[in-house]
Order: structure tokens, then C-alpha cells, then sequence
């Protein structure tokens, strides 16, 4: 057992910098794609949606790929304070902005794809 | 060529508070002016900060080995410089990149960001009072436009010269 | 009298008046605002003007001899810590700045009880507390971004000192809001000149950069630095020509924020241009060129353009602020001689500037409690209605035109002598031509004023309330008797030149 | 520049730099004040990332706060009282601008030809008085962060003005927004209750409950974190300064989630304002402390020196009574920031629109 745990170990420290490095860039890459769902989603919600993409997922998977390369627990554990605050506030504030959108009347676009053009999407 | 490479970034902050200044000047727009003044201000801020960095520096937060432990010793293998002045042309120049006199580590030079947390605040009480003023002129005026508020002064100057040339002939 | 006061003053007051100048009033200015009521606010900012005042008289005491006295705030010594240095030159500008905090505070309270609505009277005392705090900041320290502070925190009261005035007239707001908008720019500017001298001597104290800037390698830096600092404080000294804030600023402002503003706030601004100037960077051929051939013309510009404007306005505040703008023209055309004689005139003129214009704004503060408007046509018959208002608003007027016998013509006739001495005849002549300017526009108000039948001759007469009149006449006094006997302010100001042009190699320092 | 490091960090420079145009050319050219405003704070938001990397926490940490995002929410107050579009402007306005930015600028570029090279260690900025400070710190008061050091010790009197700065720029919005019928901080505390806003939907179903619980459970969580950069100020990035910015955060948060009347409940404009001018006094007063033991104004060493030292007090530094001056006018200006920021928010919130939201 002993064995298997130092051989964990060892296994651990070999991956955790590439580990790490991977995650930020998925993490970068999500981002990445929130960004473009911005721009390129019809309306407003379906855009809100890429956006929180960015926030949650985004910034999670950087967090984690940021703790493996991170040298102290110290560090380790800051990071999770901080992704227990995006966890909070990311989908919070979604749901904010979504709901003031819907109490202020406006009505996501429905119908079939060819029919939406760029100038009558969302809020540009 | 190191001429550029040493200074595009003076040059950059500069482009970016003229940008801020451009803003402020020509916007007709009393929001749009305050913005324009916040990021002359901040950019302003950008320069201060880039005269007090360090090439291989950290935060100016004592850390590792500079740590004087309590009650410990000063370090004894670098000389000690505690208290003494530098001249102000480095009386070390010449030196490899390193810390100060008496400093482990290097840091980058903390009196700048003394100067811009005071700026900051300077900065954002400026800001609060100028929208407070907006605020209140548009209360008073309807609008928020410069050119027009201008022409609700001169509308009213002429009025209350018409009102008062008018009174004086009746008396 | 001023030995008396010196040796009166206690240990503790001797030893620590530089700080006790600034702080009072700052810490005075928050205990205020748990005051309720404005009377007892009043009382409270008469008592922290009138300390400030005796603080200021200790200083003068201390430096009459040209002797310096440094405070190093917080126990640092400079260059490290933020010093205070108090020679000559700040100690007439501290004087000016507190004897009219004073002076205002005193007669403030009938036209705040008239022009400012009641719940915000202690507020509004904070403020005014905060901006002579900002002030006497601004002439007494030695570090140049302490410096930039203090001109924030008094610019920023002055913003809102002058927004009050919404309440008699809306159009103070937009002045307020440009006068922000301006002023900003140009605390701004003074950061950036402020940074280029950090950046090429390391240091923040005036007197160590004056040592360091002559051995930095960065020329072009200090260059740059001078310009953008001139420019910085020329927009708070309303330099002709960026002084588009002041005429509004001035005539829509509370009538009590007038009178104190017109004595003290573009005065500061302009101790700040001198000391820098003349103090902090080598008086070298570049800043020789700079004081010929900027301030010169601009100084004469603002002359003669503002005084035409003053002429043309209907206003009678606007037409005291175009003066105003016209009087810091004088005040720059003797600077520019760059000689003492000629600092010595500015300063002297600066001085008696503060005394006329105070006390002309004081006049048309007791109008305004009346009478209310301030139209050139509302003018006409108030030297029947209110024979002692208007005969020291006269008294004013006239030493503003610079008749012999009052202080205005002391002042004209150094600098006219000045200028001579430095064989300008051309700008003497300007001089004259001006004057005869003002002769014109303060003529026509005092014309109006007696010679003329009331607007409305039902209206009974009303004087200033005392609290007023007092101030007013002691003003309009000491306008004659300066006239008569001006060898006061004239060692002020030749003491106060002889510090700043005098003042040679600063003497060395070294780290803590 | 063939150091890595340096390079990573020139490339991060650019890349921020550029940013920084895009924004800044786009804030020029926009004209929907919304857009606008949310743009400046991303301004700030990227210099607050650029002093990162030039090593400038407590700045960034600061720039954040403030510029992104108590700025921000100003603007948008503002902005909610006035209107939400710029005029377009007249082309021939340009120019007179134009000039006087390009002389401005050419100026400055003049003078930045002679001056010592980015990040040089030995240019006299970095080589003089600043980096003395980082000698002197240990010695003087013993704090590893230097920025809070010189902060609130060596040029302690600065900060005193900046809470000066700051407490009249409460007092000053508070002149202009806090009285009036309009004001609803001013009606209350005559005893009527105007209403503010007329019910929307949102107050008939209760669509607020999410932001509901996750604000009640967040609060008090800013409120520990703002005492932790209180006090962790000495040792890392933070401080009185930052403390105070979050703390009125949390009043902000709480009086949108729950309605600027229960917020005024909460914590009374009175209040607010009486903290404010308390962090005044109580930074002041540590400086007439000093001044009644017979030291400068503002020295710290007076504090906890016993009597018999105090005949020879410039020689010895007490280290002790400098943390316990720092933190008491770090509290003074907590106290300072966060009253006067509670009193300028409420000034906004509180101020009756006279535009209804159908007519934007």
C-alpha cells in the first residue's frame, strides 16, 4: 500500500506540471469559445449562455489547472476560496442579468435557424 | 533599436492619455467628458507606475530571506546599507541587475505606488463629485449636453434682459 | 505687535504652529459635521479661522529674520518623510490665507443664513473648513506631491463651495461643473510635470530637487516638467488665456464663497508658480526665457483683453471677476521681470489685490442679502439706500483704479516702478492704459450706485447687517491706510521676494 | 533583453497596451453612454492587470476596487438620473481638440528621448529615496510590506489628506444630492416615506429569490474578507484603503438586492456619514496624540513610549508603536472610505429619477 501511494506520488509530481499547463489552456480555450458565443449567438440569452460559459466552466478548469502548478498549499487553498466565490456569483449574476431581461418584456428568439439574419439578434 | 525597445511603453501611456484627453476636450457629452478625464487620469497613473519598475523585481513586499526574524539579526554577508542614502546618480552603477544595498531579493521601487493609491483616490472623488454635478444639472436644465445648456444660459440671458428692459419702461 | 504675539505664544505653539495650522481645521472640519445647527457651526469655524490665524503670525514671527523653519511631519526626516518649510514667501501667503479665512468666516453668517438652505449649513462649513485646510496645505509644504494633494483638497471644496450657489441661480452649476472639468485637467498636468522631475531626480522634496536638478541627466525631462507644472497651476490660477472657468465660477458662487475664493484660492495657485519657479528649478537661460517671453505677454494679455471684457459685462460680479483675471495679468507681468524688484511688486500687488477685491465682493454680499440682483441697473441708487456698503465698495473701487492715497495705487506704482527699473517702458505704458480700463468699469458702478435715481424708489434703507459691516470697512480701512502708510505689506513682500529669489543653493541633506 | 522573464513580461505589456488602445479608441468613438461607461471600467480593470505585471499590487488592488468598480457603479447611477446616449458630435469640433492633444503629446514624447531607460534599477527614480524605503522599512517598522510602510508612515501625512480627499467628497455629494424632495435619504429622515420607484413586476412574484440567498450568504463573507485586507495590509497587498472600498461594497450589494430603503435601515445615511468624519478624526487624532507626548505630528513612535525615553526620542525607533499607529490610522481610514463611499452611493440611489424607465 505504502508503495502504491509513493509510486501515486511520484506519478503525481511527474504529471503535475504538464497536468497543470493543460488545464489553463483548456481553460483559456473555453474561455476562448464563451467569447465567440458572444459574438456569433443569435440573442440575447442564447449569448448570456457563451457568456457564462466563460465564467463557470472557464474559470473553474483554469483554477484547477492553476492549483496543480501551484508550489504551496497555501496557494492551493486561496484558490479554492476563489473558485468558491465564481461559483457563487458566475451563475448568480447570469441568472440576474437573465431575469432582468425577461421582467423587462424581452423575449428570446425562437424559429428555425435560416430564418434569424445578424441585425435583428439580440442587443448588438 | 534599444532606444525604441526602452521606451515604447512611455510612448504607448502617452498615446493612451491623449486618447483620455481627446475624450475630455471634444465630447460635448458631460459623462462622456468625466470619462474621457478618468482615463487621462488612470493613464497618468500607467507612467507613474512604469517610472517605478524594476527590471527583474518583484512587489515591493519583503519576502524570504529578507525577513528580518524578530529579534534575529540583520544580515551580515551583504553590506549594510540600512539608514544610508544612495546618491542619486547609483552609487553602485555599474553592477550586474541586483537588489539594493543590504536586500536579498529585488523589488520594484514602492514610492510610485504610494503616490497613484493617493492619486486613485483623488481621482475617484473627482469623479463622484463631477456626476454629482451632472446630476444635478440635469435636474436643472434637461439635459446633459454642453452646447445645449449653453444655449439655455443664453436663452434665459437674453429673457431676463427683454423682462427687465420691459419693467423699466413701465417705471 | 507682531513680537508680542511671538513671544506670547506658548511652547507647544511655537514648537508645532506649521502643523497646527493644517490640522486644526481638517480634524475641526469633521467634528463639525455632528454639529446641528449653523450658528454654532459659525462660531466653531470663526474660532478654528481665528487659530489658524495666530498660527500663521507665529510662523511670520519665527521667520521675520529669514530664518527657515522646517517640520518633518511623522518624525522623517526629508527626503523620506513630507516636510514643512516656512520662509518668507509662505509665511506672507499663510497670512494672507488665514487672515481671510478669518475675515470671511466672520461676516459669512448672514448671507449663509440668507443663500443656503438651513439642514445644510454645517455641511457646508465642513467645507469651507476642508478648502482653508487645503490651502494653507498647499503654501506651507515642501514636498511637490503633497503639494498636488492639498490643491485637490481644496479645489475639490472649491467645486462644491461654488455648485452651492444653485440655489439662487442654476447657471453655478455648469461653472461648477467646467471648473471641475478645468481644474482636474490641470491638477493632472501638474502630476505628469510632477512625475517628469520624480523621474529624473528621484526625490519629491522641493529643496532636494532643487539640488538634484541641476546634475540630472534628464534635461529634457525637467524641461518638460516646468512646462507642464506652469500649465498645471496656470489653469488654477486662471492664466489668461485658461482662465475660461473663473467669471462664472465666481459670479454664480454664494456670495460669502465669492469673497473668499476672489482673496485666496488663484493667490495659492500662484505662490505655487513662484515657488516652483523660482525655488525648485535653477534660474538658468531657458527659465529666464520662459519668464520673458511667456509670462510677459500673457500677463499683458490678460490685461488688456479682460479688462476690455470687464468692461462690457453687465454683471457686476462678472465684471469684478474680468478684473480679477486682468489683476493676475499684473501680477504675472512683474513676475516675468524675474528680478526682486519685480517679485516684490507682484507679491505687494498680490496682497493689496486680495484686500480690494475682499472687500468689494463683501460689499456686494450686503447688497445681494437686499437687494438681490447684482445687474449693473440694479445698482443704481444704492448709494443713497446703503450709504455705508457703497462708500466702502467706493473706497474699494478706487483703490482697485489705483487713486493715489489708497492701497491700489501702492501697488501700481511699484510695479510701474519695477518695470522701469527694467527698462520696459512700453509694458508701463500698458499699465497706465489699463488702468484707465478700470477707471471705466468700476467708474460706471460707482457712477450708478450715487449718482443715479434708484430702480425702484420705494426701497427703504437697508444696510449690511453688522456682522458684515465690520469686516467690510476694516478691509476698506486698511485700503487707506496702506495707501497712506504701506511699509507693511512692502516688507512682507520684499521679505517674501527676497526668500524666493534670494534663497541661493539650498542647503544640503542627507538620509535619516 | 534576452531575459525570459523580460521578454514574458514585454510580451504581456504589448498585449495589455493594445488592449488598452482598442478600449480607449472605442470609449472615443461610442456614443451610447451605457457602452461607455461599462468601457471605462474595463480600462481600469486592464490597468489594474498592467500593474501586475509591473509589480504593482497594492495599485492594482486599489485601481480594481475603485476604478472598476465603485466608478462603475457611480457612472451607472448617473447615468440611470440622466440620460443614455451622447449627442453626435460636429466634426469641425474636432480639430481645436485634435491640436491642442498632438502638442500635449509631442511635448511629453520630447521629454521621454532623455529619460532613463524602462525598468533601468539605477535611474535615479529607482535608485534615491525609493529605494531607501525598502533599506529603512526593517529598521523603522518592521512591516514586510513596504507600500503599506511608506503609505501610512513615512509620507503618512499624504494619506491623511487623501482621507481628507475623500471625506469631503462625501460631504460634498451629500450637499448636492442629499437634500431636497428628491432625495429619499433626506425625506426619511423628515418621516416621510415617498415612494421611489412605482412597483414593476419584479415586486408582484418573487423572481429575486436566488439573488436573494446568495446575497444574504455572501455579505457577511465581503464583510470578513474587507477585515482580512485590513489586516493583512502590513503583510501583503492591502489595507485601510481597500478595506473600506469592499466594506461599502457589501452595503452596495445589499441595497440592490434588497431595496435602498431596507439598506438605509440597515446602515442610516446619518451613520454613514458621522463614520466618515470619525475615520477623520480618529487618523488626526493619532496625530495630536503624538503632538501631546511631544513628538512631531504624526509619529507613530510616541505611541507606547515609555516617559524616559521621550527626552531622546529621534534617536531609538519603536518599531511597537508604529504597528499600533498603522493599524489605528488604517482603521481611521477605513472608517473614512467606507462612510464617505456608503454616503455617495446613497446620494445616487437615493435621488428620485424624474424620468421613468418607459421613456429612455
Amino acid at each position: 500500500m505504502a508503495d502504491f501511494l509513493a509510486s501515486v506520488g511520484d506519478v503525481f509530481a511527474l504529471v503535475r506540471q504538464p497536468l497543470g499547463v493543460g488545464l489553463c489552456i483548456a481553460g483559456a480555450l473555453l474561455c476562448l469559445i464563451g467569447s465567440v458565443g458572444v459574438i456569433r449567438f443569435p440573442d440575447f440569452y442564447t449569448r448570456l449562455h457563451a457568456a457564462s460559459i466563460t465564467d463557470t466552466a472557464g474559470a473553474s478548469v483554469l483554477l484547477v489547472g492553476m492549483a496543480f502548478v501551484s508550489p504551496t498549499g497555501w496557494v492551493v487553498l486561496k484558490l479554492v476560496f476563489i473558485w468558491l466565490f465564481l461559483f457563487m456569483t458566475g451563475p448568480t449574476s447570469s441568472h440576474a442579468v437573465a431575469n432582468a431581461a425577461y421582467l423587462a418584456g424581452l423575449a428570446p428568439k425562437t424559429g428555425r435557424r435560416g430564418d434569424l439574419t445578424d441585425d435583428e439578434g439580440g442587443w448588438s | 533599436m534599444d532606444f525604441i525597445l526602452e521606451r515604447y511603453n512611455y510612448w504607448a501611456i502617452i498615446g493612451l492619455m491623449m486618447i483620455g484627453l481627446y475624450i475630455t476636450f471634444q465630447s460635448g457629452n458631460l459623462i462622456k467628458r468625466l470619462t474621457g478625464l478618468s482615463i487621462f487620469q488612470t493613464s497618468v497613473f500607467l507612467f507613474y507606475i512604469t517610472l517605478g519598475k524594476v527590471t527583474g523585481g518583484s512587489a515591493p513586499i519583503l519576502f524570504g530571506r529578507d525577513l528580518k526574524p524578530h529579534g534575529g539579526e540583520a544580515p551580515t554577508d551583504v553590506v549594510a546599507g540600512a539608514g544610508a542614502a544612495h546618491d542619486a546618480a547609483g552609487d553602485v552603477a555599474g553592477a550586474v541587475y541586483g537588489p539594493v544595498n543590504g536586500l536579498y531579493e529585488t523589488y520594484s521601487n514602492p514610492l510610485p505606488h504610494v503616490l497613484i493609491l493617493t492619486a486613485i483616490v483623488v481621482g475617484v472623488a473627482t469623479l463622484a463629485l463631477g456626476l454629482s454635478l451632472i446630476v444635478r444639472i440635469r435636474e436643472a436644465y434637461g439635459t446633459i449636453e454642453a452646447d445645449e445648456v449653453a444655449a439655455i444660459d443664453l436663452d434665459t440671458a437674453i429673457a431676463e434682459a427683454a423682462d427687465r428692459e420691459q419693467t423699466e419702461a413701465a417705471a | 505687535m507682531i513680537d508680542t504675539i511671538g513671544n506670547m505664544a506658548p511652547a507647544w505653539l511655537q514648537a508645532h504652529a506649521a502643523a497646527l495650522l493644517v490640522a486644526v481645521p481638517l480634524i475641526c472640519a469633521a467634528i463639525n459635521t455632528f454639529l446641528n445647527s449653523g450658528r454654532l457651526s459659525w462660531l466653531v469655524v470663526m474660532a478654528v479661522a481665528a487659530f489658524s490665524f495666530v498660527c500663521s503670525l507665529v510662523l511670520l514671527w519665527q521667520v521675520q529674520d529669514g530664518e527657515v523653519v522646517r517640520y518633518a511631519l511623522g518624525g522623517f526626516a526629508p527626503p523620506h518623510g513630507i516636510e514643512f518649510r516656512i520662509d518668507s514667501l509662505n509665511a506672507m501667503f499663510l497670512l494672507l490665507v488665514t487672515g481671510f479665512g478669518l475675515v470671511a468666516a466672520v461676516c459669512s453668517w448672514p448671507t449663509i443664513k440668507a443663500e443656503i438652505n438651513p439642514a445644510k449649513h454645517s455641511l457646508f462649513y465642513s467645507a469651507y473648513l476642508v478648502c482653508l485646510t487645503g490651502l494653507a496645505g498647499v503654501a506651507i509644504t515642501n514636498d511637490a506631491f503633497n503639494l498636488f494633494v492639498f490643491l485637490e483638497i481644496s479645489s475639490i471644496a472649491t467645486y462644491v463651495l461654488v455648485a452651492i450657489g444653485a440655489r439662487r441661480d442654476r447657471r453655478a452649476l455648469p461653472a461648477a461643473f467646467n471648473y471641475l472639468i478645468m481644474g482636474t485637467i490641470g491638477a493632472t498636468f501638474f502630476v505628469i510635470g510632477v512625475g517628469f522631475l520624480y523621474a529624473a531626480t528621484g526625490t519629491l522634496n522641493m529643496s532636494d530637487m532643487a539640488r538634484l536638478i541641476p546634475q540630472s541627466e534628464s534635461p529634457r525631462a525637467v524641461q518638460a516638467g516646468l512646462s507642464f507644472i506652469v500649465v498645471g497651476l496656470g489653469l488654477k490660477l486662471a492664466m489668461w488665456p485658461l482662465h475660461s472657468w473663473l467669471p462664472n465660477a465666481y459670479a454664480y458662487a454664494p456670495s460669502f464663497v465669492t469673497i473668499f475664493l476672489s482673496a485666496t484660492a488663484t493667490k495659492v495657485a500662484l505662490y505655487a508658480v513662484i515657488r516652483f519657479l523660482t525655488y525648485v528649478f535653477p534660474q538658468e537661460e531657458a527659465e529666464a526665457m520662459l519668464f520673458a517671453y511667456v509670462f510677459a505677454p500673457l500677463g499683458i494679455a490678460a490685461m488688456v483683453v479682460c479688462s476690455f471684457q470687464a468692461v462690457f459685462q453687465t454683471d457686476v460680479r462678472r465684471t469684478l471677476a474680468y478684473s480679477s483675471v486682468a489683476q493676475v495679468g499684473y501680477m504675472l507681468l512683474g513676475l516675468s521681470l524675474a528680478t526682486q524688484t519685480g517679485i516684490a511688486a507682484s507679491l505687494l500687488f498680490l496682497f493689496n489685490h486680495a484686500l480690494m477685491k475682499g472687500a468689494l465682493f463683501m460689499a456686494l454680499a450686503g447688497v445681494v442679502l437686499h437687494f438681490q440682483g447684482t445687474q449693473m441697473r440694479d445698482m443704481a441708487g444704492l448709494g443713497r439706500q446703503a450709504p455705508w456698503t457703497m462708500t466702502a465698495f467706493a473706497i474699494a473701487a478706487l483703490s482697485l483704479i489705483g487713486v493715489p492715497l489708497t492701497a491700489g495705487f501702492q501697488s501700481k506704482f511699484a510695479l510701474l516702478s519695477a518695470v522701469l527699473e527694467h527698462g520696459w517702458p512700453w509694458a508701463a505704458f500698458i499699465i497706465v492704459a489699463t488702468s484707465l480700463l478700470a477707471v471705466i468699469y468700476m467708474g460706471r458702478i460707482v457712477e450708478a450706485a450715487f449718482f443715479r435715481a434708484p430702480v425702484n424708489p420705494d426701497k427703504v434703507h437697508k444696510e449690511a447687517p453688522l456682522a458684515l459691516l465690520a469686516p467690510l470697512w476694516l478691509l476698506a480701512i486698511a485700503n487707506i491706510w496702506i495707501g497712506v502708510d504701506a511699509s507693511v505689506p512692502i516688507g512682507l513682500a520684499q521679505a517674501a521676494a527676497e526668500a524666493a529669489i534670494g534663497s541661493g543653493a539650498p542647503a544640503m541633506m542627507g538620509g535619516r | 533583453m534576452s531575459d525570459p522573464v523580460a521578454i514574458e513580461i514585454a510580451v504581456f505589456n504589448v498585449i495589455l497596451l493594445a488592449m488598452l488602445f482598442v478600449v480607449g479608441a472605442a470609449v472615443a468613438r461610442l456614443r451610447s453612454l451605457f457602452a461607455i461607461v461599462m468601457l471605462t471600467g474595463a480600462y481600469s480593470l486592464l490597468s489594474a492587470m498592467w500593474f501586475v505585471t509591473l509589480d504593482a499590487v497594492d495599485v492594482a488592488f486599489t485601481e480594481a476596487a475603485v476604478g472598476a468598480g465603485v466608478s462603475t457603479v457611480l457612472m451607472l447611477g448617473a447615468m440611470l438620473l440622466t440620460s443614455r446616449t451622447a449627442k453626435a458630435d460636429r466634426r469641425w469640433a474636432r480639430i481645436g481638440p485634435l491640436a491642442v492633444v498632438l502638442v500635449t503629446g509631442s511635448v511629453l514624447i520630447y521629454a521621454t528621448t532623455d529619460m532613463p531607460a524602462f525598468g533601468d534599477p539605477f535611474s535615479p527614480a529607482n535608485s534615491y529615496v525609493g529605494a531607501d524605503y525598502l533599506v529603512m522599512t526593517a529598521a523603522d517598522i518592521d512591516i514586510p510590506n513596504i507600500v503599506t510602510a511608506v503609505l501610512s508612515s513615512y509620507r503618512g501625512f499624504d494619506t491623511l489628506g487623501e482621507t481628507g480627499v475623500v471625506f469631503m467628497a462625501g460631504i460634498a455629494v451629500a450637499l448636492l444630492l442629499g437634500f431636497g424632495e428628491r432625495s429619499l435619504s433626506a425625506n426619511r429622515a423628515r418621516g416621510e416615506t415617498a415612494p421611489v420607484r412605482t412597483e414593476t413586476k419584479a415586486d408582484k412574484s418573487d423572481h429575486h429569490v436566488v439573488l436573494r440567498v446568495v446575497s444574504r450568504i455572501l455579505i457577511p463573507v465581503i464583510g470578513i474578507y474587507a477585515l482580512y485586507v485590513h489586516f493583512h495590509g502590513e503583510l501583503s497587498a492591502g489595507g485601510g484603503f481597500q478595506a473600506g472600498v469592499i466594506i461599502s461594497v457589501a452595503v452596495v450589494l445589499y441595497s440592490l438586492v434588497f431595496g435602498i430603503a431596507a439598506a438605509l435601515d440597515a446602515v442610516p445615511v446619518a451613520f454613514a456619514r458621522g463614520l466618515a468624519a470619525f475615520g477623520v478624526i480618529l487618523y488626526a487624532g493619532v496625530g495630536f496624540y503624538a503632538l501631546t507626548q511631544g513628538y512631531n505630528f504624526l509619529d507613530y513612535d510616541a505611541i507606547l513610549s515609555h516617559g524616559a525615553d521621550a527626552a531622546g526620542h529621534h534617536g531609538d525607533t519603536n518599531t511597537h508603536g508604529q504597528h499600533i499607529g498603522i493599524i489605528l490610522i488604517e482603521l481611521g481610514v477605513l472608517f473614512a472610505v467606507a462612510g464617505s463611499i456608503t454616503t455617495i452611493y446613497y446620494a445616487f440611489a437615493g435621488r428620485a429619477p424624474e424620468i421613468r424607465d418607459e421613456d429612455w
